[in-house]
């Protein structure tokens, strides 16, 4: 509709013969209008990527490795589909949502891309929501977790290549729940994605009859845990199930270790905390945790076994690019991209392109994975233990937990998955 | 009795500086206050103007207990101080420092809703004032960039802006030349008409000839009070302030 | 010894000396006098490089020490005892002296504050004391003993009486005396008259930044009307 | 630079910024207009904290604290009450009056450094608020927020039109503020404010409550910072704890430092070469902030007084030879 | 258990904020690039830790690195500056913090790195019923051996009169021969020394990563705020006070535990306004 009249409008003005003003006139009543500038497809020219991830300041490491997927899975492609080249432009969104939203802007205003890969934070992904909607551009998220983006922040444009928090870490509370034991002990970093992990978590172990010992909740950013860590270790529990990112994570692992927890409970958490990077820094610290994985570098399928090695090729085994759950993120990004111009023969027009990724299925390297309706992957989900493997920390995975999606949680499609769990 | 001031002490930690001082200040005199250097003279001023509460004693203006106000309050109650140091404000002009001064005493002197360029009587008095301490040719010089002589008045007409009825004068000669002090004197003198002053002053031959009545302190307490003819004949008075030896 | 040539010094803008000139021999006493603001501390101050002259020159032992930085000038043997007994109220009285003798690395310090304990007994029972409890006339003699340490050859002393009582006075002005005995130039600015006139052998009257007259304790004396107008006093 | 010149000055650069909009997508991308919208939004609050920082003194770190009060106090009333631009806004002020004078009266009793890390304590309490209050603030995930209407609540509310209606409208706020704060400064108070910074203890001898001038200068700037909040979520339909973040309070110092505190305009400039710059830089170089860290080296010591402040300096000098 | 804990934190807060406590009293200066003298401790304790293989040597070597680079800093950048406004040495610090953070990212990328504990040192020792992490014990150890040496060169050599004096002072000492600027370069290169031993002593504990400096430096400022501005007393007392601060808040502010030390700061400024121990003149 909107778009009909800013058409409409357009060649009225064209015919009243006012031909000087016409291009700008034309741009200024659109946005006037509130209209989204249409996005007819180019047919040449090169296929746009812009790339909004953070390149500067503590997440850089996930972005990276994010973007060294991206493009090995886009040159693997030979850099361009039909001949037509893929242009990857990169902003940097520091973990900044207003800044990562006006990149955001720039890339579709002034670059006009086709697609949007990013961001890694969670906040970023709410920040661009709106504008993305509006706008109307296929963006693939390669890593926030936060699952209302699938969920109450839901739009037909946004896809997550990645994995929610919810679907890391609810299958491990059944696991847990099966092999470990009755009563936990939970974590999480006070932000929405410790929450949230937390909280999917306790609703499958406490499901399943087990019970919550008690909580903390630790401040982002967090240099010391002792405290937390001398309530932990003071509770009695057998079990603790936590979840950190970053360095968060590489602190509280090692800090744990030199409280001693891992002697006197068994320790579980999800995917992130153990990302490459992080365990090249918890080492020994590590060991013996038990985790719940999508990917890991030890899983043995062909597809993985292939990446592992073109990724390796790829980067020239930069060590500070080193493979990671990221860079599958990244790479199954780069994928679903493909996979879209090939639905649409190379059409970019972002209907289109939505049409044609709806029910997608890939083989990924962590395994056979399917967008369903939500966008969101389903996905095989994995345990592992971390185990010392030559001179560095691996996961041994040991067992598949069958395959998961984030569920459409609560009334009206919104949940109060922010809620810090307070034990009673 | 336009002032009174009974039995005031003041110290910083363990150094008394003024100890069961009381004087009076009757309304239109100019009483003087001499004493040599570190005699309290200024702490006696600090704690009078607000800007120390005395530790015991009490200050009575126009009858009113006043002891411990504010500076803000006594300034609206009609007390002024100039200081013996150069207290204004270098980086405004002259005529900026005057209209600070006057403004406090103007209708919404605080509005947001005025422009100040637009207050005829601010500017009509300001200039008043400058013509009367003669720094009307240098309204519009940074105050920092003034001759020393220039500031010294500057001090004075700042504490005049506000239309006091008791003006304080801390060593308004201090480092002057004769020939400047000179030209002070006779604007005291002349302020002396329309205002009760309090003044501190270094300069004895200057304090006989101008003051009404001069009390002369020494280590925070009083050693004399009375007519300039009085502290003239008055031996502790000569060796305190001459320098003992 | 040391002579001082037309020097002008500025605060900021404003312009304090104007075109001072004294000449210091050794072993001189020598006063400078006049009334607050007239200069005095302006002019120790920039005879000790704290604040120097724009213009003009302070010599010393032939050698121009205008541009000196302070610590430099202290290591030519020239000391200031500062205006307001400048002492460091949290440091002992003990770190108040040792502090003067760190850059004099010929002096030994133990000697060295003996002799200062000796001169001043009661810094010697204070040594360890805080300087915020001391007295104005303890710290007085703190000033003047951390003025006195190793190898002192011109003490400028700002005003020492100010603020003291009577009996602390006449302390001081011994004090000075003995120290006149010891070969030591002496250059004291004060508004005490009779002190100055008592411990000085010549004067310098300063007023509004500029020399208004110089002469021996005999001509001052017997020039009471200069005294009267400069310093507003009948001496 | 006489006043004529200056005027004259000002209002080009008023109808460059009125005639911006037009040159998009033609001349340049729409980009831009958002971009200058975001720069504009700033620039109301530098001018408020200008009357603050610059002409009081009182250089506050924890001014984000408005700004990010505006923002949620438009989130929460968008989502659970009116999404009309005006009910934010007065909602927004009153919260502002009730949190500026809490803060502006503890804060005034210190000086300085204490005043600087007092003012950054209560900001960050309040960040921590809403970043730990997940129910309520969405944690660190922010709020979405719908678009913001603009009309008389229930007779008649349209929907900015973007980039460019929103662009006039913080257009015309950037201009009401700038007269507003140009009359603040002009103002007795204003000259009053000026002598506080000079010689706080002289005014204070002159018969003015200082404290009582330095909370209302307090409330003032805050006012300017709530409702530059308000518009900068309103326009991001967005939200997060990020905009009541102490580096945002330093940015605010940053940008008035180097554009030259104290003079109304040079905030605002300091703030269009730390933001364009910024977005430039950072699309050019992943190492930008190295450069953005020698930049601000390099202006604290050979133009402390920042850009506007040098440059007027120069043209005086200029002026008297 | 709990206040052994704060009184860790509490003692790392003495090390980090002392150099900073000191920088301030004699050199009028905020600085902000402490933060980044501590994180390159902290990198420069890393790399040397495994070059040497020897975290003692690093320990020792990783202080004298950042004491030179302390030296450039005042030297190049700070020394123009002196007398200015706060206000400026604290952006100027603050850029020279984003020049340093980006640096590192230059040499040792953005990874994590952890450093091992020393052999000696790992483990668990108990002790009156409690058991507490063997290096935690020695962070505490070690850095109240620190503080004790700080507190003996500050009050019993001459170096230490001098600094006291400074920050009285700085013109008196001028004129009793003591060349201040190079007092100020000396003083500036020790606090950075200290904010290097903190970054390299902490290391094993923590982690070492690039916003490390940035995470510290406000907890620094504000032991030094409600300390008392250049009181190296306040700030022992500050960076104990807030230790246990942090403690109460891990255990009892669920959920809001980062409030603590804004708590603590505001609480302490209203009814002190210039910080505990005061200079009162």
């Amino acid at each position: 509709m909107e778009e009909k009249q800013g058409v409409s409008r357009r060649s009225f003005l064209k015919n009243a013969g006012v031909i000087g003003g016409a291009v700008a006139l034309g741009g200024i009543t659109n946005s006037f209008l509130g209209g989204s500038p249409a996005y007819a497809a180019a047919s040449s020219g090169p296929i746009k990527i812009g790339v909004v991830l953070p390149f500067s300041r503590a997440y850089k490491v996930i972005g990276d490795r994010v973007f060294a997927g991206l493009e090995l899975a886009l040159q693997q492609a030979g850099g361009q589909f039909k001949g037509r080249k893929f242009e990857i432009i990169k902003e940097d969104s520091e973990i900044k949502p207003n800044v990562a939203l006006t990149k955001t802007k720039k890339l579709v205003e002034r670059d006009k891309v086709d697609f949007i890969v990013g961001p890694v934070s969670s906040a970023a992904a709410a920040a661009m929501r709106n504008y993305i909607h509006q706008k109307k551009v296929p963006m693939i998220i390669p890593t926030a977790g936060n699952a209302l983006i699938t969920g109450k922040l839901f739009s037909p444009y946004l896809f997550r290549a990645s994995i929610s928090h919810w679907i890391f870490a609810h299958p491990m509370g059944y696991w847990v729940h099966d092999n470990l034991g009755k009563e936990a002990y939970v974590a999480g970093a006070n932000y929405a994605a410790g929450q949230q992990q937390v909280w999917a978590f306790t609703m499958s172990f406490r499901g399943k009859g087990g019970k919550i010992k008690g909580a903390v909740y630790p401040p982002l950013n967090e240099k010391d845990y002792a405290p937390y860590l001398t309530k932990i270790a003071d509770s009695g529990a057998k079990i603790y199930f936590g979840w950190f990112a970053g360095n968060d994570a590489v602190n509280f692992c090692r800090q744990a270790d030199q409280f001693g927890l891992k002697k006197k409970m068994k320790m579980a958490t999800t995917g992130w905390f153990f990302e490459r990077n992080n365990l090249a820094a918890q080492k020994a610290a590590a060991e013996g945790w038990y985790c719940c994985f999508n990917w890991a570098i030890t899983l043995d399928n062909p597809v993985n076994k292939e990446f592992v090695k073109q990724y390796n090729k790829f980067t020239k085994n930069d060590a500070s690019l080193s493979a990671s759950v990221s860079s599958v993120h990244g790479y199954d990004a780069g994928q679903m991209i493909l996979k879209g111009l090939e639905g649409t023969n190379g059409d970019t027009n972002s209907d289109k392109i939505v049409k044609a990724l709806e029910g997608l299925k890939l083989d990924s390297p962590r395994g056979s994975i399917e967008l369903d309706a939500q966008h969101e992957m389903i996905q095989p989900m994995y345990v592992g233990k971390i185990v010392k493997s030559g001179n560095a920390y691996e996961a041994d995975i040991f067992a598949e937990l069958g395959r998961w999606t984030t569920p459409l949680l609560g009334a009206n499609n919104t949940y109060s998955v922010g809620e810090p769990f307070i034990v009673k | 009795m336009l002032l009174q001031v009974n039995d005031i002490t003041k110290s910083f930690s363990q150094l008394r500086v003024l100890t069961d001082l009381s004087f009076e200040v009757k309304k239109g005199e100019l009483k003087a206050i001499i004493g040599p250097n570190g005699a309290g003279k200024t702490t006696l001023f600090n704690t009078i103007t607000g800007r120390y509460a005395p530790d015991s004693g009490t200050i009575l203006f126009q009858g009113k207990d006043v002891t411990g106000l504010k500076p803000h309050n006594l300034s609206r109650m009609g007390i002024a101080r100039s200081f013996q140091i150069n207290n204004f404000f270098s980086n405004l002009t002259t005529r900026e420092n005057i209209h600070l001064a006057f403004q406090s005493v103007l209708k919404g002197s605080t509005s947001i809703w005025r422009n100040i360029r637009k207050e005829d009587s601010l500017e009509e008095r300001s200039t008043e004032i400058m013509e009367w301490i003669g720094l009307l040719e240098q309204r519009d010089e940074l105050a920092m960039n003034l001759s020393y002589g220039d500031q010294r008045k500057l001090e004075i007409g700042l504490a005049l802006g506000t239309n006091p009825s008791l003006l304080f004068l801390d060593e308004p000669t201090s480092g002057m030349s004769r020939f400047e002090s000179g030209a002070m004197i006779k604007l005291i003198e002349a302020l002396s008409e329309r205002v009760t002053i309090v003044l501190i002053e270094h300069d004895i031959e200057l304090v006989m000839k101008v003051s009404d009545s001069i009390l002369v302190i020494n280590y925070g307490e009083k050693i004399a009070e009375g007519t300039p003819a009085e502290i003239e004949k008055n031996d502790e008075v000569q060796r305190v302030y001459l320098g003992g030896l | 010894m040391m002579s001082v040539e037309d020097v002008h010094t500025y605060y900021g803008p404003s312009h304090v000396l104007h075109g001072i000139d004294l000449l210091l021999e050794k072993g001189d006493v020598i006063s400078v006098m006049g009334r607050n603001g007239a200069g005095k501390t302006t002019l120790m101050r920039t005879i000790m490089g704290l604040t120097p002259a724009r213009q003009g020159t302070v010599g010393f032992d032939g050698r121009d020490i205008t541009r000196l930085k302070p610590h430099d000038i202290f290591r030519l043997g020239i000391r200031l005892v500062p205006q307001g007994r400048n002492v460091f109220p949290k440091l002992t009285v003990e770190e108040n002296l040792r502090l003067a003798l760190v850059a004099q690395k010929s002096a030994d310090p133990r000697s060295e504050l003996e002799k200062a304990y000796d001169r001043f007994p009661i810094l010697g029972q204070r040594r360890q004391q805080k300087v915020k409890g001391l007295s104005g006339g303890e710290r007085q003699m703190l000033a003047i003993a951390r003025g006195l340490l190793g190898k002192t050859r011109i003490l400028l002393m700002d005003e020492p009486s100010e603020g003291l009582a009577p009996l602390i006075i006449r302390e001081l002005h011994d004090t000075i005396l003995e120290i006149k005995t010891e070969d030591i130039t002496i250059f004291l600015a004060e508004q005490n008259v009779k002190m100055a006139l008592s411990v000085c052998d010549r004067h310098y009257i300063l007023e509004k930044g500029e020399i208004r007259f110089t002469g021996t304790t005999e001509e001052m004396s017997a020039n009471k009307d200069i005294m009267i107008q400069t310093l507003g006093v009948s001496a | 630079m006489s006043a004529f010149y200056r005027k004259i000055l000002l209002l080009a650069t008023l109808l460059v910024l009125v005639l911006f909009p037009f040159g998009a997508p033609g001349l340049y991308s729409g980009y831009y207009v958002d971009l200058f919208t975001k720069i504009m939004i700033f620039g109301i609050v530098l001018l408020g904290f200008d009357i603050l920082a610059g002409y009081t003194g009182l250089v506050s770190l924890g001014h984000a604290m408005f700004f990010g009060l505006g923002g949620y106090s438009s989130a929460f009333i968008i989502i659970h009450l009116s999404s009309n631009l005006f009910v934010c806004l007065i909602v927004a002020l009153l919260a502002t009056l009730v949190v500026g004078l809490v803060v502006g009266y503890f804060s005034t009793q210190t000086k300085d450094i204490f005043f600087v890390f007092l003012t950054l304590a209560f900001a960050q309490f309040l960040y921590l608020t809403a970043f730990n209050l997940t129910t309520v603030t969405g944690g660190d995930n922010g709020l979405s927020l719908p678009q913001v209407t603009l009309g008389i609540p229930g007779l008649w509310e349209t929907l900015i039109p973007r980039p460019s209606g929103f662009y006039y409208l913080v257009l015309v706020f950037l201009v009401l503020s700038f007269l507003y704060c140009r009359r603040v400064i002009k103002s007795p108070f204003g000259r009053v404010l000026v002598g506080i910074r000079e010689n706080e203890e002289r005014v204070s001898f002159l018969g003015y409550n200082v404290r009582l001038l330095k909370i209302k200068a307090f409330m003032i700037s805050a006012f300017f910072a709530a409702i530059a909040g308000v518009l900068f979520a309103t326009y991001q339909e967005f939200v997060s704890p990020e905009m009541l973040h102490w580096s945002i309070s330093g940015d605010f110092i940053l940008m008035s430092v180097l554009g030259g505190m104290g003079t109304l305009i040079g905030p605002v400039v300091g703030g269009v070469i730390l933001l364009w710059g910024g977005d430039v830089l950072s699309s050019l170089t992943e190492n930008w902030m190295i450069f953005i860290g020698g930049f601000f080296v390099l202006m604290i010591i050979l133009a402390p007084k920042g850009v506007v402040g040098t440059i007027s300096d120069l043209l005086n000098t200029e002026k008297r030879k | 258990m709990t206040v052994l804990n704060g009184l860790t934190m509490g003692m790392v807060l003495v090390l980090v904020a002392g150099g900073l406590s000191i920088i301030f009293g004699m050199l009028d200066v905020l600085n902000f690039a402490h933060g980044s003298l501590y994180m390159l401790g902290g990198y420069l304790g890393y790399t040397l830790s495994i070059a040497t293989g020897s975290f003692w040597l690093a320990l020792l070597l990783a202080p004298v690195g950042v004491a030179m680079v302390g030296f450039f800093i005042e030297f190049f950048t700070l020394r123009p500056l002196y007398g200015r406004p706060p206000l400026h040495h604290l952006l100027l610090t603050f850029g020279i913090s984003l020049i340093a953070q980006n640096a590192v990212k230059f040499i040792w990328g953005n990874d994590i790195y952890s450093v091992e504990t020393p052999e000696s040192l790992t483990g668990i020792v108990e002790f009156l019923g409690i058991a507490y992490p063997t290096y935690r014990l020695f962070i505490l150890l070690f850095s109240i051996g620190i503080a004790i040496l700080m507190w003996l060169l500050i009050t019993k050599t001459r170096y230490g009169i001098v600094v006291r004096a400074g920050t009285e002072d700085i013109e008196t000492l001028e004129a009793h021969g003591i060349d201040t600027r190079k007092v100020f370069t000396g003083v500036f290169i020790l606090g950075s020394a200290l904010a290097a031993i903190a970054g390299a002593a902490v290391a094993p504990m923590r982690t070492v990563y690039p916003q490390m400096g940035i995470d510290i430096i406000i907890d620094a400022f504000v032991v030094v705020i409600i300390g008392g501005l250049g009181s190296i007393r306040g700030t022992v007392i500050g960076a104990l006070i807030l230790g246990q601060a942090i403690q109460m808040g891990a255990v009892f502010l669920t959920g809001f535990a980062d409030a603590a030390i804004y708590i603590v700061m505001a609480g302490i400024l209203l009814f002190k306004p210039s910080g505990l121990v005061a200079e009162s003149n």
